[in-house]
């Protein structure tokens, strides 16, 4: 035997290593957290009625349309790609749905399956171009951004739904809710907790990690890329689609360009969240929290009489700053990680 | 031939890839219970062959015989289902995955509801590193796993599928002797409960070790399928080759020059420590240890990829400042780095291109590149080291494995460092190249260059060294001159037993 | 306009502009062509406008359309400015975004005989024939401080939820509401915000929510845009505030009626849009046809709502805004 | 890894012949059926309107063909545009104001550079949070105001034509930096380094490139670039405000795109961009005259984009097919 023989080298205790390992990734999660309650508390502070439950059931009333969103991005983003077309299709549904449900009053059930349905096709558009064609997903999805909302447009011919047209139980659902909750968290909660379960445990899930992660390992794997990537444009439509029905039920009033430009606050939620833009990482309960700290920024801002032109610049720096320090921690704990093995070393 | 029907078999394939005719007629025959060599010089169509059996490519002629019955693989996935099993020439992980999950992908155990049962995966997965003899946390991300390491995942996901027939294209190019003596007990049990086993090596012995029966290709074309009873490692060779081979590690004797690497007291915490040495003009000082032992640590820290925590790096007498790579190269150092296909090259790169990139300066005219200076550069290198390429436009990706080690050696040689540090530079090179690259080596040496050489290759590391320097779990545990250098002083070194300054 | 291009190159052209003697009795010319460009298509209230304006157009034998940007920034209304002198029209009736950006190529337009009449959102006086009010600027502001003060009985904070900060007339309005304030009979008011909702039913909401948690003694928001008031009032619609705090502003009927309806808005004001519309259509008709030059004090026959006159600075005012309530709103459609 | 190589892209349809083909096509059709088209006061009103897009889309193609991206590039053109305005009312010379509002940008975009390069953030989130920020502080710096009344032969210089063409000077300008731009992107070792970061950035790290330096260097570049637009946009319009020139980025984008620059990096050509920023141009100036409604406009913009990488994807994959849908590994 020519080869160098010996025993392998002591490798890092592997429970502490998995442990703090685990840490790390949950990190993401955890840190963007924090940034959440410190913010929330500082704003309690300074004016308790933040906290109030009208307060409180306002911020996650807002945060749940775009959590919504953020799922269905996660979905895609963690298989490398990118679904800009969103915010375009919740403009899309909100006045279809709005232009069928107003005028004779008509099944509120029907008018969400016809959102449903149209998101679905928009996704199913995407998924064929990005998994069949193989083209690059940034630019179809920025295709069929301004393909939506032009038809959005087209359809509209500058015409409003108002909320006298819309029917009060689609209304309800917009603000009502089951003892004290109202729907539109519980509506994304259910959805948030249904899709990160089924990433997480089941075989077909963690395939959307694996293409994200490395797609010609997934490809010598056997993991049906097409159909995975399929469904992930799908599933982000169809998540549209619902987000577009709920818009409508919230705001009542809609043009076609409800939505316009939420394609980078989606991203950026989803970013925030710890989702890693070349895939392969990150977590729907991650990109959720990102949602709900964009939107909570928003409200702060506000409440705390922060001048309207510093609102923006402010929403910004808190931005970088959120996705710094989860870095700057992620190193951290790399650095961390590397001095433990040390000891185990020598 | 009569007998049994053959489990898998290739008749006449051929394939090419635009100009290139990779296979030419190949035929090839896997029996059950019998583990089947395929030998052949880098680029002869090795893991092209295996990747056609893996339904990765589709060949262009002949067919596919499963079990005698004409079957077409579409996709890999075709290949698994009909039970072929495949560790390919570069390990592909996903990186992100925990490192039990790269090897169940798509089959993880399953629990109630159809829910993945982690525990059960974990354990399975331990299992299996319990059969390689590599302790390795299953939970751990594939992520940041030597090459070796690698490698070793990559064989316990094949043999987890316990396939009727088993493809392995040069695995143990990465391993040490213990990983290897491993893999082969286990081979040996699955070719006891017989399974149909290939078997890709450059290392002759190897194959004369493990297999029963060798088929060798020599540029794409069937040269011959026979029991290895009776064949000599030198008719073998000869059949690769077509030609008698020149003698393996010409090392010629030079005086030594004065210093030209002076490393003292460097380390970079959690992973060497304290490490010095220098190497002089003309010498070829060898860097031995285990996987994982810190050596290719040490020549990144040494060229700037990595930070340095403490100690100092000085060329010619010059200190080299803090980790900039460019500065190394400014200073006169060169890395061939050990994952050619990570770090080595730009895959999606042509290969003049590649080539070029380490002295783009050098083929400016003015503030523009010379395409012209760029081919001759490229042409140049490509005959002195015997490149079996098509185009020089053409992506490196597509080159061979070794054609692509060859084109980093060119890239790095094209800078006329003073200083040549090759972490694993025959890491899958062929007896023919082998032999090239070396007697290069040992050139450049006596041209007055200095090589720091880091190879898990024991006859290598003797054979052309002249001292070698034994790390042990990030420390330099032994100075061995080459006259004392045998495989049992460097063996007892690298595993901690020997040493006056060890840890 | 001090010395810019535009208003060096414009001084020439308004010259131009009444040199030309007005003939009242010239007859309106046939088949004028008009182009209406409002601040952004898309927006419900400038569809009204214009499709009124278009209406109008037809009466007098003219054509006009309907052009403009999805966004509503002000370089992008240049470019089909652009667009409009080179395919030649009679007339560009447009809604400024930015009073001075759209003055350079207004006024290349008017070199070339092109009438420019602005609407709703003027642009520099300097750089177009005349402009048609909706209502006096002043009259407006001061009008919504005193509808909000009759419904709070002039005690309290408020807050203005107004849409994007750069839009003029909206700026304009703001200007006088905080003058009006400063009357002695409104100095149990407190002015304590002016956010802004960028015409986003989304941002506009979030921004009520944020008020009313900001400043917990808020008795009423004035909103002077659509978009805006419809937010503010669907908010508080849904919420706890319903009843304490009082929205009003300017909204359509169509938009408003729900909250009207509801009890969450007593009063809420708006001129006529069609009317606007369909005014700026005659009054370009009276331009390009001669009858009129811009110059103050010439008279036009605007059809149905007879004959105006021209005020200082070539303002035509179209007239008081009308204040919609529970009682009268169901006779209004649009 | 699918090996889409200078060498096998060469076999198929290559995307910036493509589109340069169907400029030509777009400006030979149009100057046909539309009288209004092909005079020079249109087509200088045309490329003038592209102005600030083209200028920004030379930084942010090198940008992306290493592999990053700038989303912030028009809210530096806004705060630039903001800030000129409010010096300017400050009663600065203009002058002055100029170099110090391109070292803003140079500020911005160096920001970006260091987020990206020090901390190893992906560009799209730090951009997508500048974008945020430098819009923000536009309104800071300017409010609610709208600034005019800027010197008169700045505002000449930013709206006429070079004499004897029908050809802005901003334009001309971008003809001279486009020249430069694809010298230094085809020709130059720098260029190499590029493409090489962009496929693989620890390979060319290895190599000896530069990677960090080089990549702060094309933020910062981005940053000016796009400051100096800012400046030329407000001239153009006489107009400085807090929200001009807001969602131009995805305009930007969209055109290096249809250029045929992978958005992966490590592919892609400068003659492909200028085309492409030009066909996006010609073909909104023909719509608009053709009086063909925004949303048609958005929509034709928007197939565009999606043809022009599925064209030769689809040659590619019959081409695959035929060739028995070989995979490279
Ligand atoms: N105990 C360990 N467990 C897991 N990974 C390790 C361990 N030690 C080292 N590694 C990783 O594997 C790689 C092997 O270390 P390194 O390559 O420096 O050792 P080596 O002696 O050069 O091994 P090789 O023979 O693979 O070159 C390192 O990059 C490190 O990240
Ligand atoms: N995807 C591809 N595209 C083009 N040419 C290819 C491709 N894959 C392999 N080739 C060419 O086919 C020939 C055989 O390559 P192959 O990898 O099978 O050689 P090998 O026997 O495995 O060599 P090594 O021992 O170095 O791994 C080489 O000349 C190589 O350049
Ligand atoms: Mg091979
Ligand atoms: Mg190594």
């Amino acid at each position: 035997m020519t080869t160098l023989t010996s025993a392998p080298p002591a490798k890092k205790a592997p429970k502490a290593e998995g442990g703090l390992l685990d840490l790390v990734l949950r990190a993401r999660e955890l840190s963007i957290l924090g940034a959440l309650v410190v913010l929330v508390a500082v704003t309690a502070i300074v004016n308790p009625r933040f906290l109030s439950a009208q307060g409180v059931e306002d911020i996650f009333l807002n945060a749940s349309i775009l959590v919504l969103l953020a799922v269905g991005q996660t979905l895609v983003v963690i298989t490398r790609n990118i679904d800009l077309s969103v915010g375009s299709v919740v403009g899309l549904v909100a006045f279809t749905t709005g232009k069928y449900v107003s005028g004779d009053d008509r099944s509120v059930v029907m008018a969400i399956l016809i959102g449903l349905a149209i998101g679905a096709l928009c996704g199913l558009v995407n998924g064929l171009l990005v998994s069949f064609c193989g083209v690059p997903a940034l630019v179809v999805t920025l295709g069929t951004l301004y393909v939506i909302q032009g038809i959005g447009y087209y359809i509209a011919q500058g015409d409003q739904i108002n909320a006298a047209d819309v029917p009060q139980s689609l209304l309800d659902l917009g603000s009502g809710g089951v003892l004290g909750v109202p729907y539109l968290p519980l509506i994304a909660v259910l959805v948030m907790a249904a899709v990160g379960y089924y990433l997480r445990a089941y075989p077909s899930g963690r395939e959307f990690y694996a293409i994200g992660s490395s797609p010609e390992a997934a490809r010598l794997a056997g993991v049906p890329i097409r159909r995975r990537v399929l469904t992930a444009y799908v599933v982000s439509g169809l998540l549209a689609g619902l987000a577009g029905v709920l818009w409508l039920a919230r705001f009542g009033t809609v043009v076609a360009d409800a939505a316009g430009g939420w394609e980078l606050k989606v991203v950026s939620a989803v970013v925030v969240g710890g989702v890693a833009i070349v895939g392969g990482v990150g977590s729907v309960y991650g990109a959720a929290l990102g949602a709900l700290l964009l939107t909570t920024i928003g409200s702060v801002l506000v409440v705390l009489k922060v001048n309207s032109f510093w609102q923006d610049a402010l929403t910004g720096l808190l931005l970088l700053l959120a996705i710094s320090v989860d870095r700057l921690l992620a190193l951290r704990m790399n650095r961390v990680l590397r001095k433990r093995s040390a000891h185990h070393g020598s | 031939m009569s007998g049994p029907t053959p489990v898998l078999a290739l008749v006449d394939v051929s394939k090419s890839f635009g100009a290139v005719r990779a296979l030419k007629g190949v035929r090839l025959e896997l029996y059950a219970g019998e583990v089947h060599a395929l030998a052949g010089e880098n680029g002869a169509g090795k893991s092209t062959l295996v990747k056609t059996f893996a339904g990765v490519h589709r060949p262009d002629g002949g067919r596919i015989l499963l079990g005698g019955e004409p079957v077409v693989f579409n996709s890999p996935a075709d290949a698994q289902s009909a039970g072929v099993a495949v560790i390919y020439q570069e390990p592909t992980l996903f990186p992100d995955l925990s490192v039990a999950e790269n090897i169940f992908m798509g089959r993880q155990p399953r629990g109630a509801l159809g829910r993945i049962d982690r525990s059960a995966m974990h354990a399975k997965a331990a299992g299996l590193f319990e059969r390689l003899g590599v302790p390795m946390d299953p939970r751990r991300p594939a992520r940041g796993l030597s090459i070796a390491d690698q490698q070793v995942v990559e064989i316990a996901k094949a043999i987890s599928r316990d396939a009727k027939v088993l493809i392995m294209d040069e695995p143990t190019a990465a391993l040490t002797g213990q990983e290897t003596a491993r893999l082969f007990s286990v081979v040996e049990a699955l070719r006891e409960q017989g399974c149909a086993l290939l078997f890709i090596s450059h290392r002759l012995e190897e194959i004369f070790e493990l297999c029963q029966r060798v088929t060798t290709l020599r540029d794409g074309q069937w040269i011959a399928s026979e029991t290895l009873e009776g064949l000599t490692p030198d008719d073998l060779v000869t059949r690769m080759v077509g030609r008698e081979l020149d003698e393996l590690y010409p090392k010629q004797d030079v005086e030594p020059g004065e210093v030209a690497l002076k490393v003292s007291r460097l380390t970079r915490e959690g992973v060497f420590t304290d490490v010095s040495f220098e190497v002089r003009r003309g010498e070829i000082v060898a860097l031995a240890g285990l996987v994982g032992a810190g050596r290719s640590e040490v020549a990144r820290a040494i060229f700037g990829i990595d930070r340095r925590d403490a100690g100092s790096v000085e060329v010619d007498g010059r200190p080299l400042k803090a980790a900039s790579p460019t500065g190394a190269m400014a200073a006169g150092l060169a890395l061939v780095p050990e994952d050619r296909r990570q770090q080595g090259l730009v895959m999606e790169m042509s290969i003049e291109r590649n080539m070029g990139l380490t002295r783009l300066r050098a083929l400016s005219r003015g503030p523009l590149i010379s395409r012209a200076a760029e081919r001759a550069n490229a042409a140049d290198w490509a005959v002195r080291l015997q490149l079996k390429y098509a185009r020089a436009g053409d992506a490196v990706g597509v080159l061979s494995g070794g054609n692509q080690q060859k084109v980093v050696l060119a890239k790095w040689l094209a800078t006329e460092p003073s200083v040549l540090i090759v972490d694993e530079p025959t890491r899958g090179i062929d007896v023919g190249t082998k032999a090239e690259v070396h007697r290069l080596l040992s050139e450049l040496a006596a041209g007055g260059l200095a090589v720091l050489m880091i190879s898990s290759d024991l006859p290598e590391v003797i054979g052309m060294a002249d001292r070698v320097l034994v790390m042990h779990e990030g420390r330099i545990t032994a100075e061995i001159p080459r006259e004392q250098a045998t495989e049992e002083s460097v063996m007892s070194a690298a595993t901690g037993r020997y040493g006056k300054e060890a840890a | 306009g001090g010395t810019t291009k535009d208003s060096a190159e414009n001084n020439s052209g308004s010259n131009s502009g009444s040199k030309a003697t007005a003939n009242p009795n010239a007859p309106i010319k046939e088949g004028l062509k008009l182009a209406f460009l409002p601040k952004q298509i898309n927006n419900p209230y400038s569809t009204i406008v214009n499709r009124s304006g278009i209406e109008a157009a037809k009466e007098f034998k003219g054509e006009a359309k309907e052009v403009g940007p999805s966004d509503a920034s002000a370089s992008s209304q240049v470019s089909y400015i652009n667009t409009l002198v080179q395919q030649g029209h009679d007339a560009i009736l447009i809604a400024a975004n930015d009073p001075n950006a759209v003055c350079g190529p207004l006024n290349q337009a008017r070199s070339r005989d092109i009438k420019i009449v602005a609407y709703d959102s003027d642009t520099d006086k300097s750089c177009r024939d005349i402009f048609i009010n909706q209502a006096s600027s002043e009259e407006i502001g001061r009008s919504q401080v005193k509808l909000l003060s009759d419904q709070i009985g002039g005690q309290g904070e408020i807050a203005i939820l107004s849409a994007t900060a750069n839009a003029t007339n909206q700026n304009t309005w703001i200007e006088f509401m905080k003058d009006e304030l400063k009357k002695p009979e409104y100095s149990g008011m407190k002015l304590v915000k002016v956010a802004y909702g960028d015409d986003d039913d989304q941002k506009s909401f979030q921004q009520t929510q944020g008020l009313l948690q900001a400043y917990p003694n808020l008795k009423g928001i004035i909103s002077p845009t659509t978009v805006g008031i419809a937010a503010a009032a669907r908010y508080i619609s849904s919420s706890e505030y319903k009843g304490k705090v009082v929205v009003t502003g300017l909204g359509t009927p169509n938009q408003m009626r729900k909250f009207v309806k509801d009890g969450t808005v007593a009063e809420f004001a708006l001129w006529n849009p069609e009317d606007l519309g369909y005014l700026a259509s005659y009054a370009a008709a009276a331009l390009s046809s001669g009858q009129i030059t811009g110059a103050e004090g010439e008279k036009f026959k605007a059809g149905r709502l007879g004959e105006r006159t021209i005020g200082t600075d070539g303002e035509v005012i179209l007239g008081p805004p009308f204040t919609f309530d529970k009682d009268n709103i169901d006779d209004f459609d649009f | 890894m699918a090996l889409k190589t200078d060498g096998a892209l060469g076999r198929f349809v290559r995307w910036d012949v493509l589109v340069t083909a169907l400029l030509i096509a777009v400006f030979l059709g149009g100057s046909g059926m539309n009288p209004d088209f092909a005079n020079t006061g249109n087509l200088s009103f045309a490329l003038g309107d592209l102005g600030e897009i083209a200028l920004i889309a030379l930084p942010m193609t090198l940008l992306v063909v290493c592999g990053e991206v700038d989303l912030s590039v028009a809210s530096v053109l806004g705060l630039a545009s903001a800030l000129t305005g409010s010096l300017w009312n400050a009663g600065w010379a203009f002058e002055t104001i100029v170099p110090v509002v391109l070292v803003v940008g140079l500020v911005c975009g160096l920001i970006n550079g260091l987020l990206v390069t020090k901390l190893g953030l992906p560009s799209l989130a730090v951009t997508i949070g500048t974008l945020t920020l430098y819009r923000g502080l536009a309104y800071v710096v300017l409010g609610t105001e709208a600034v005019s009344q800027f010197p008169q032969q700045y505002a000449d210089l930013a709206v006429s034509n070079v004499p004897g063409t029908p050809i802005p000077y901003p334009v001309a300008l971008f003809a001279v930096l486009a020249v430069a731009t694809a010298l230094l992107l085809h020709a130059t070792g720098l260029g190499r380094s590029l493409f090489a970061i962009g496929s693989s950035e620890e390979a060319a790290f290895f190599a000896g490139v530069r990677v960090k330096r080089i990549k702060l260097l094309l933020f910062v570049a981005a940053g000016v670039i796009s400051a100096f637009a800012g400046i030329v946009f407000t001239l153009r319009y006489g107009s400085a405000r807090a929200d001009n020139g807001m969602g131009l980025e995805l305009t930007v984008i969209a055109s290096v795109l249809l250029g045929g620059v992978d958005f992966d990096g490590g592919k892609g050509t400068l003659g492909g961009v200028i085309a492409g920023v030009l066909l996006i141009g010609v073909l909104r100036n023909l719509l608009m005259l053709d009086d063909v409604s925004t949303e048609i406009q958005a929509i034709v913009t928007g197939l565009l984009l999606i043809v022009s990488v599925l064209t030769p994807r689809l040659t590619a994959v019959v081409r695959e097919a035929r060739a028995r849908r070989r995979v490279p590994v």
